[in-house]
């Protein structure tokens, strides 16, 4: 494939960030706005002809004569080389999982920008401040996050993964002036960043041992023309295994080197991806404005952490303890989200519960897809899940922006009752709240499902565990509709309009995004998306007992929610009486922000930071300081020698020349 | 052997060098302690005349005895209230003087007798006549001490032009 | 001897003072100054050109330009010049950064006096990256420090005259230690019999300093310019110095000066004396694995910005001598790219706390805030310097730090790379304490109602910040260029030449 | 000879002019000494260069000269004009105008002991140069019978220095005793052959302590800086570089043509210690100063520390690092001692507060001031690193670790030294405070000895050519046979 | 009984020694001249002790204890000037109050 629609998939986004940062202040705001909606457009058109051109033009490129996908490197440029070897290139790597991320992004990306030319202005169309420089943020997270999925190597990906996370920190920040915005950004970036240093890590004692950063050489054979270039091979799974053996350390702590990097650059998208304990940045980032909490917070960064463990997928399993190590990691996170989720009063922070939940789901699934159960059923399903999220949580955020930007509010105590006066808004959300519950026919639904049915191939524990996170996603979720729409009579506050439907920029990316709900699950994912090319029909591994089981639990979920919610009644306040100490922890999200701030303040700065400044101005400074005391110290203590007497001047005189003579003859004695 | 006259004489003079030093420099009064310095030129004269060298026993006399001396009675007589005796000496003093002297005397004197060369008697020599010792003053072969003479009269005159400028009023 | 391009990186700046001296008003001694350093960055451009092209042409000489004029006979004393990659690199560096710096300089009082100083200390810079003479080197060497004492004390602000004593009298000490160690070399230059030398490529291929000998002269000339280094714990002369010194002076000393100590920890002490740096190199490696960590963690809790700046300073120059006593081609020349990165970045933070401070008249991060809606050309160049600060890729300082850590944990030994980790946390650390600074300096409310009348960058601050700018993106994003510039020098051929692995 | 010729020439003829020539035309003394001094040095230094000159000895060996010897006297009447042409307008001033005369007979006269002390190889006529180098300096120093601490300064000098004398001569007895002859050869000679006794370790002990006292090394130091304050600032510039520059050439003929064959016995660790008790005190001690001389006084003798180093290498890079060193040394201080002088003439200021500001008022002077201080800290490009690079070079060149301690402790020492001679820069440009001298226009002579002084500051160290010059005449010097 | 150098050099000595320790204790400054005249004077006897007993056949010590007669009267006679200049300006010849320059 000619190598200049990738890049210009890549370039396009690169150049509207820097046309619209570096011009942006001299032109209008519909310019802008225009321009990067034109820009994003293009991007995504190319985006959906590379992608459809990798999927469906069966050329030897992409599809070898089995009829396996193949990973394919459209251009990779050298970047730095660090050795022979170790060297970072810039390329446009095409996979199935790649491709598929491509339509993602651009698809979202593209309906944030349309969104975005409604949402950032008021009511009087009144731009806001800034709104350039909100279009050149969007833009370079566009393409940070496109380069980190079409990465060709780890080290690629680590440089856009920095990069989305800076994107992130500057659209997190975009409301400079407000001090909680600015905190949670900085929030953001930070525990990212510690998160990035175990994948650094990661990365280098992989690099090390393995001698290569490459993606293909990591985790498919060096010959063409095996059984499938994207299948790990034997031979190379044994070399790359060899290596970790016979190196000098292979067992650090009790596991070998390479689990420890597969879970340090797990730790990388345990931060990206805001799982537990490093969850804590996300429900803060929804400080940022809504378009954005859609864009990286729900759909595409955050699951960057399960696309990378995706990419290493063959790595991981070689590890097999590393995996599970991501099963619990992820079976967590889901159901400490899930509960938390149940108890937040502001809208976007549920939903930013709920997507760590379902990206814990994610995680979950890679962790137990295992090659010989249905054919690695769980690969599949957890990127179909992440494909249906990312539609569907987009539109809830979307929604859930349309519905602020309506009552000037994230609290739902302040909405109530809206069904009647913004229908759209509602529709929409229902469709969002369903495919999310997992009702079928809604996309939910199916992904949902194929995740279920691996986990219960892996172990029944881990099924039983997600079943009842299903259940309370789906309660939480319709617990947060009904409380908006239904519950009681919307009060419109005197002096202010009613709240109505928002222009058709804001209107129809929910309309377009809610029809991809409704019918994405009816994709064949498993015709394009598998752990090793190898396509399958992916009814094949439908179990309808798990569908049906995991159905009645979505249905009796919402109804308990219908019951609590639907009208103002006693219930939920009996429900928080009877079980005070669970909700006040749940409330408080368990209290972590709290220990992270006891953590950060108390021990990181007043223990450590506060002493070694404190050191560093007293021991070591005062250290050197007194040698400069002590000097002048000296020079006082021997002022008396000159003492102006001349008959001590001849005293020291003789003395002196009395000792040099005497020191020396006892020495020659 | 010596004869015990010289014997004798040696006692004297050693005794009144020890002694006239010792009393010159603990007496009070300024005026006695010059007269003192002048039993000691006296006694290091007659050390030079014990050792045969006439003629520096001579010059000892005239320059030293001589000239010093006096000068030293005029000033102590231009600058001293007749009468009035120097202030008891502190006792600090006393010990960093008697610090010094007796560490020159000890590690010196140790150097001194350590060395057995030193315990010699004197050998037979001519008393060097004036002729030697002229023709010694003005020769400038080995020695012979005319660059010296020569130095000596410039540094002389230095001296004599230093005092004048110094003592001079203005 | 003038045919010699490098000669004319030290007559230029001669000439700069020489014009200085007949200038009369502000306006002729902008010119000179303007013009001088336009002059000494066409220059290095030049010299970087012609340097390329003679590699290209296959030239494999360790140093490119040699030339050596015999100056004090007796004592083999010559005036030797010649360049490598690295000192190319360093040139350019030096001469953006005058040129920044000049524009930085632009209504400073007395400037007479103060270009004087500025130039005599370029003089110094360019004149000891040219050299390969230890005695000439060591001059240009002091040359370059001593005007910083009058450069701080009589344009600084604050506790100017301690800071500039101090800053002066450490270096000096650093410098006592590294004569004794060079002319510990100079005796041991050559085999008995034959003439001693002063001149690093023939003391490397005379190969005659004894282990022994070895052992003692590289603690002394490795210490000696790890002072300027801003080694732990000989760095303390870096917060008060910075936190003092006129900004223009700041972006010099920070930007180029300190990079003398590592560029001579190379060049010197190990290129000069190999067995001793494999063998010491773990003791330094503490120190500077302390140094990296130390700095992070101090910088987090200042308020001053230049102390902030400073301290980040002794973190990212503890990376370069950290990645120097690596001693493989990766870590080295990811030393050198950190030099050039930091160089460049942090003349850049301290042209803007330069600007900020000349506005606000405060350098207190509490008493300021909201500058981006004041002033949001500087805040978002400060943004961006915070960027490559803290690692950004397609700025300088991640592909420089990403060098280091990749060819630092390429180490065989264990305890190296268990070092190198320890360093690597200095990349969350150093995000913590920038973006604390970014967050109160410049997001959130504004803190004071006076800074609302403050006005936004003047045009000879907006050509010195993007110049800057521009450089730091260059290297973010076009590393490979830099990295080959420099690695030839680190080639396996010169490690084995040297007799390491 | 010819120089010690034409040196008295020049005494004889000053004398002359001052005796019989009218008071009017006693003005231009000053003008015609120097001049006449000029000329003298010129001569000389021609009559070298012409290669004249060459090792030759005369009345018996009591006296040698070889072009060593010349240069480091050329070194010297260099300095000696450079302080007459100082001393111009201070001599020219009233006070003066009956001892004018007398000022430069007296100044010729030591000058002329001192080429005595260089050029003797008997130590009657060491000892008789050397009391002509010293006793009518003490003239020279109470010369300004204005001032009280002339007087004191005065005394105490001529007080310590019969002391010192006595000592020393006490020293030369036991030389004597031991070997029977004032020569130096011959007692190179006989202590070659002979064992050591304890006796002569204490000769040797008196000898240093004696000329300790004219080179001010710690402890021998004591009188130097009260002296240097007392005495008036011509007077002290001449005796801070020209006494001191020869103390230290002829210290070196004594202990290596009479004791070089005891050198790692005896006297190299007396002097390894007497090195660091003086760079050390006289630091600790510069650090406190603000009295202008004083200061100068105690730099001065942690500078004579280094220039011992020189000798203590003993060999002949340490004896062209040294003279070079004191040929440099008399330039920077002489710069020094212009500024002060000029000041002092101008204000009578002669404290370090009082600079204050003197950027301000006077920059020319003080940019003057500050190279000086740069030389004399050792600071490129200026003439003073070169000089204590060269010499810490030759120390080191005598290889042994005990040396290389010995340099870094040197070493040390210089940041010390850094610290006291940049508060005078802080001084002039640095302190904010309201200047306390005015400007004012300092006299032709002063500006041209300012002017000469700071060429050579600049000049001395990036002119390869003098210290070549120096080291040529070194390979060739006599004294080379007696190093180790 | 013979008389031995050492006989001569030691009270020679003593009177050095005493020399110190009148310079050392005594205020009045001719009196401390005084001192420095019996120092000079033990370094004259010892030259010409040495000269006689240990090398008589050449007159080197001799001579240089008449020279150094003649530089002790110099000596004495310049600093005699200077005292006297002194107790002009100061009235006053204790040599303890020469302290104004000091430290």
């Amino acid at each position: 494939m000619d190598a200049t629609l990738p890049i210009l998939i890549l370039a396009i986004p690169l150049g509207m960030f820097l046309v619209l940062g570096l011009a942006g202040c001299k032109m209008s705001h519909k310019l802008a706005g225009t321009l990067g909606c034109l820009g994003m457009g293009t991007t995504l058109v190319l985006a959906y002809y590379t992608a459809f051109t990798y999927f469906f033009s069966g050329s030897p490129e992409f599809v070898d004569a089995a009829g396996n996908r193949l990973q394919a490197l459209i251009f990779n440029q050298t970047w730095l080389a660090f050795t022979d070897n170790l060297v970072i290139r810039l390329g446009f790597l095409l996979d199935p999982i790649s491709a598929m991320m491509l339509v993602v992004i651009t698809t979202i990306s593209f309906m944030v920008h349309l969104y975005s030319m409604g949402y950032m202005r008021d009511h009087h169309g009144v731009y806001e401040h800034g709104f350039q420089r909100f279009y050149a943020f969007l833009s370079l997270f566009s393409f940070s996050m496109l380069g980190l999925v079409v990465a060709t190597n780890i080290f690629q990906m680590y440089i856009f993964w920095e990069l989305v996370g800076a994107s992130s920190y500057l659209l997190i920040g975009f409301y400079y002036v407000k001090p909680s915005a600015v905190s949670a950004s900085k929030k953001a970036f930070i525990v990212t960043r510690f998160a990035d240093l175990g994948f650094l890590i990661g990365i280098l004692i992989l690099s090390y041992y393995t001698g290569t950063f490459n993606f293909t050489e990591l985790t498919s054979a060096p010959v063409e023309g095996l059984a499938g270039v994207f299948q790990i091979s034997e031979s190379t799974a044994a070399g790359v295994k060899s290596v970790f053996e016979s190196s000098a350390t292979p067992v650090f702590m009790g596991a070998s080197v390479l689990t420890w990097a597969l879970v340090l650059i797990f730790m990388g998208g345990m931060g990206k991806s805001a799982m537990l304990p490093l969850h804590i940045w996300l429900p803060d980032a929804m400080e940022g404005p809504t378009p954005v909490s859609a864009l990286i917070h729900a759909a595409t960064m955050v699951v960057a952490g399960v696309y990378l463990v995706a990419r290493l997928f063959p790595l991981y399993l070689m590890e097999v303890s590393a995996l599970e190590f991501v099963t619990w990691v992820g079976a967590l996170t889901a159901l400490y989200a899930a509960i938390v989720a149940c108890t937040q009063i502001d809208i976007k922070r549920v939903l930013a519960f709920s997507t760590i939940s379902q990206i814990a789901f994610m995680m979950v699934s890679l962790g137990v897809a295992r090659p010989e159960m249905h054919e690695g059923l769980g690969y599949m399903a957890s990127m179909f899940h992440l494909f249906t999220h990312a539609m569907f949580k987009a539109l809830l955020f979307l929604g859930a922006g349309a519905l602020i930007h309506a009552i000037g509010s994230n609290d739902y105590t302040e909405m109530h009752g809206l069904r009647k006066y913004m229908p759209i808004t509602h529709w929409t959300f229902l469709i969002g709240c369903l495919a999310i519950a997992g009702i079928i026919p809604f996309s939910g639904f199916f992904s949902k499902d194929e995740i279920l049915s691996s986990c219960l191939g892996n172990s029944t524990v881990i099924y039983v565990w997600m079943s009842l996170v299903a259940g309370l996603t789906a309660f939480y979720m319709f617990r947060l509709y009904y409380l908006i729409f239904w519950w009681k009579e919307h009060k419109v506050h005197e002096g202010h309009h009613a709240p109505h439907d928002q222009p058709w920029t804001m209107s129809l990316p929910l309309i377009i995004l809610a029809a991809i709900s409704l019918v994405a699950g009816f994709i064949p994912f498993g015709k394009f998306v598998t752990w090793n090319g190898k396509s399958y029909d992916f009814m094949a591994h439908f179990d309808w007992s798990v569908a049906a089981v995991s159905l009645f639990v979505a249905v009796v979920a919402i109804a308990i929610a219908t019951v609590m919610y639907r009208k103002e009644n006693p219930l939920p306040e009996k429900m928080r009486a009877a079980m005070p100490g669970l909700w006040k922890w749940a409330h408080h999200r368990f209290y972590w922000d709290e220990l992270y701030m006891f953590i950060t303040h108390r021990i990181i700065f007043d223990g450590i930071c506060r002493p070694i400044a404190w050191f560093d101005r007293h021991i070591i400074d005062g250290t050197m300081d007194a040698f400069a005391t002590i000097t002048n110290k000296a020079s006082r203590a021997i002022k008396p020698l000159q003492s102006g007497q001349v008959q001590l001047y001849v005293w020291w005189y003789l003395l002196g020349a009395l000792a040099l003579g005497g020191i020396t003859m006892l020495c020659l004695l | 052997m010596e004869s015990v006259g010289s014997i004798i004489l040696y006692t004297i003079v050693a005794l009144a060098m020890v002694v006239f030093s010792v009393l010159a420099v603990t007496t009070r009064k300024i005026l006695r302690a010059a007269t003192y310095l002048l039993f000691t030129l006296f006694a290091a004269a007659c050390v030079y005349f014990m050792l045969d060298y006439e003629f520096l026993g001579a010059v000892q006399i005239a320059v030293y005895a001589g000239g010093i001396v006096v000068l030293f009675v005029f000033s102590i007589l231009l600058t001293t209230h007749p009468g009035r005796n120097s202030e008891p000496l502190a006792s600090k003093s006393r010990v960093l003087g008697a610090v010094a002297s007796v560490a020159m005397l000890l590690v010196a004197g140790y150097a001194l007798v350590s060395r057995c060369a030193l315990f010699v008697a004197k050998p037979a020599l001519e008393t060097p006549t004036m002729q030697q010792i002229g023709e010694s003053m003005m020769s400038t072969s080995e020695g012979g001490y005319l660059l010296p003479f020569e130095a000596i009269s410039v540094l002389l005159l230095a001296c004599i032009i230093g005092g004048v400028v110094i003592a001079r009023k203005r | 001897m003038f045919s010699n391009i490098l000669i004319w990186f030290v007559v230029i700046p001669l000439l700069m003072l020489a014009g200085l001296a007949l200038c009369r008003d502000i306006k002729q001694i902008r010119a000179v100054a303007v013009a001088g350093s336009i002059a000494l960055v066409g220059l290095s451009v030049k010299l970087l050109v012609d340097y390329l092209a003679i590699r290209a042409a296959g030239n494999t000489d360790p140093m490119l330009f040699t030339g050596s004029w015999t100056w004090f006979a007796p004592l083999h004393i010559n005036l030797a010049i010649g360049v490598d990659g690295i000192s190319v690199a360093m040139i350019l560096l030096s001469a953006i950064i005058v040129f920044a710096g000049s524009f930085a300089s632009w209504t400073i009082p007395q400037p007479k006096a103060f270009f004087l100083w500025l130039i005599l200390l370029s003089t110094g810079v360019f004149g000891f990256f040219i050299s390969i003479d230890l005695f000439t080197m060591f001059m240009f060497y002091e040359v370059a420090l001593i005007p910083m004492y009058l450069l701080i004390g009589v344009w600084g602000s604050g506790r100017k005259e301690y800071s500039a004593m101090k800053l002066t009298l450490m270096l000096m000490g650093g410098s006592a230690f590294l004569m004794l160690g060079l002319i510990g070399i100079y005796y041991h230059s050559a085999p008995a019999g034959q003439s001693l030398t002063w001149n690093i490529l023939e003391i490397v291929r005379n190969n005659s300093i004894s282990h022994g000998w070895q052992c003692f002269l590289f603690p002394m000339t490795f210490v000696g310019f790890g002072v300027l280094g801003a080694m732990f714990p000989f760095h303390t002369w870096s917060p008060d110095g910075h936190a003092s010194a006129p900004t223009a002076v700041s972006m010099l000393h920070a930007g180029v000066l300190m990079k003398l100590g590592g560029y001579g920890c190379f060049r010197v002490a190990i290129y000069l004396m190999p067995h001793a740096a494999n063998e010491l190199a773990w003791i330094f490696l503490v120190l500077t694995g302390i140094s990296v960590v130390y700095g992070a963690f101090s910088a987090c809790v200042q308020t001053d910005l230049k102390y902030i700046n400073a301290y980040s300073s002794v973190s990212h120059c503890g990376l370069v001598l950290f990645a120097i006593l690596m001693l493989n081609t990766t870590a080295m020349t990811g030393a050198i790219m950190q030099m050039l990165s930091h160089g460049l970045m942090t003349a850049l933070f301290f042209a803007l706390i330069g600007m900020i401070y000349g506005r606000t008249h405060t350098r207190d991060i509490r008493a300021m805030g909201g500058l981006m809606k004041i002033m949001p050309y500087l805040s978002v160049c400060y943004v961006i310097a915070g960027m490559a600060s803290l690692g950004l890729p397609g700025l300088s300082g991640f592909v420089a730090e990403m060098t280091i850590f990749v060819g630092s944990f390429q180490h065989a030994d264990v305890f190296h790379r268990t070092f190198t980790i320890v360093a690597c946390c200095s990349i969350v650390i150093t995000a913590v304490y920038i973006l604390r600074v970014v967050g109160k300096l410049l997001f959130g409310p504004v803190q004071d109602k006076h800074h609302l009348e403050l006005t936004d960058a003047t045009w000879w601050e907006r050509l010195s910040t993007v110049t800057l700018i521009l450089c730091v993106a260059a290297i973010g994003c076009f590393p490979n260029f830099f990295s080959n510039l420099i690695r030839f020098t680190f080639s396996p051929d010169i490690f084995a030449v040297l007799g390491m692995n | 000879m010819k120089q010690e010729i034409g040196l008295l020439v020049v005494f004889l003829l000053v004398f002359l002019y001052d005796t019989f020539m009218p008071q009017r035309a006693g003005k231009a003394l000053p003008v015609v000494s120097t001049v006449l001094l000029l000329l003298a040095t010129a001569a000389g230094f021609c009559s070298h260069c012409l290669g004249t000159a060459t090792s030759t000895e005369a009345f018996a060996g009591m006296y040698a000269t070889s072009p060593v010897v010349c240069a480091i006297k050329s070194i010297l009447n260099i300095g000696a004009v450079i302080v007459l042409l100082q001393s111009i307008s201070w001599s020219g001033s009233d006070h003066m105008a009956v001892r004018r005369g007398e000022f430069y007979e007296l100044l010729l006269v030591t000058l002329f002991g001192m080429y005595l002390m260089i050029s003797a190889r008997h130590f009657l006529l060491f000892v008789i140069g050397l009391e002509c180098a010293s006793l009518p300096l003490a003239a020279m120093v109470a010369f300004d019978k204005r001032h009280y601490e002339s007087h004191e300064a005065a005394v105490k000098y001529i007080l310590t220095a019969v002391f010192s004398s006595a000592v020393f001569m006490m020293g030369i007895s036991f030389v004597y005793g031991l070997a029977g002859s004032l020569y130096f050869g011959n007692i190179y000679a006989a202590l070659s052959a002979g064992t050591h006794s304890l006796m002569l370790t204490l000769a040797v002990a008196f000898v240093i302590a004696g000329m300790g006292f004219k080179l001010s090394l710690v402890p021998f130091h004591l009188w130097t800086a009260d002296v240097y304050q007392g005495a008036p600032t011509s007077v002290t510039s001449y005796l801070s570089v020209i006494s001191k520059g020869a103390a230290a050439f002829s210290f070196l003929v004594i202990l290596a043509q009479v004791f070089g064959s005891l050198y790692s016995d005896v006297w190299e660790w007396m002097l390894y210690a007497l090195i660091i008790l003086t760079i050390t005190v006289g630091n600790l001690f510069a650090i406190r100063q603000t009295n202008m001389k004083r200061f100068l006084a105690f730099s001065s003798i942690s500078q004579a520390g280094y220039i011992m180093l020189g000798i203590e290498a003993f060999n002949t890079m340490g004896l062209t690092a040294m003279m070079y060193y004191i040929l440099v040394y008399i330039f920077s201080n002489l710069a020094a001692f212009g500024v002060i002088g000029a000041i002092e003439r101008a204000s009578g200021k002669v404290d370090m507060t009082d600079y204050r500001g003197l950027s301000k008022t006077n920059p020319r002077l003080a940019f003057s001031m500050m190279l000086a201080m740069f030389s004399l800290a050792g600071i490129p490009p200026f003439a003073g690193f070169f000089s204590k690079f060269f010499i810490f070079t030759g120390a080191i060149n005598q290889g042994s670790v005990a040396i290389y301690v010995l340099v870094l402790i040197a070493l040390i020492n210089t940041i010390i030294s850094l610290y006291y001679y940049l508060l005078v820069v802080k001084a002039m440009y640095i302190s904010a405070d309201e200047p306390v001298v005015g400007t004012f226009r300092s006299s032709i002579s002063e500006r041209l000895g300012l002017w000469i002084t700071v060429g050579g500051v600049m000049l001395l160290g990036i002119a390869s050519c003098v210290y070549t010059w120096i080291f040529d005449l070194g390979e060739i010097s006599p004294l080379a046979a007696y190093f180790v | 009984m013979e008389i031995k150098a050492i006989m001569l050099l030691v009270p020679a000595l003593i009177m050095f020694c005493c020399g110190v320790y009148g310079f050392i204790t005594r205020r009045n400054m001719i009196a401390i001249l005084i001192s420095l005249e019996l120092m000079l004077n033990a370094v004259d006897i010892n030259f010409a002790v040495f000269n006689r007993y240990l090398w008589p056949d050449a007159m080197e010590g001799m001579f240089f204890t008449l020279f150094a007669i003649a530089i002790a009267a110099a000596e004495t006679a310049l600093a005699i000037a200077i005292i006297i200049n002194l107790y002009r300006s100061a009235k006053n010849i204790d040599v303890r109050d020469l302290n104004k320059l000091k430290y």
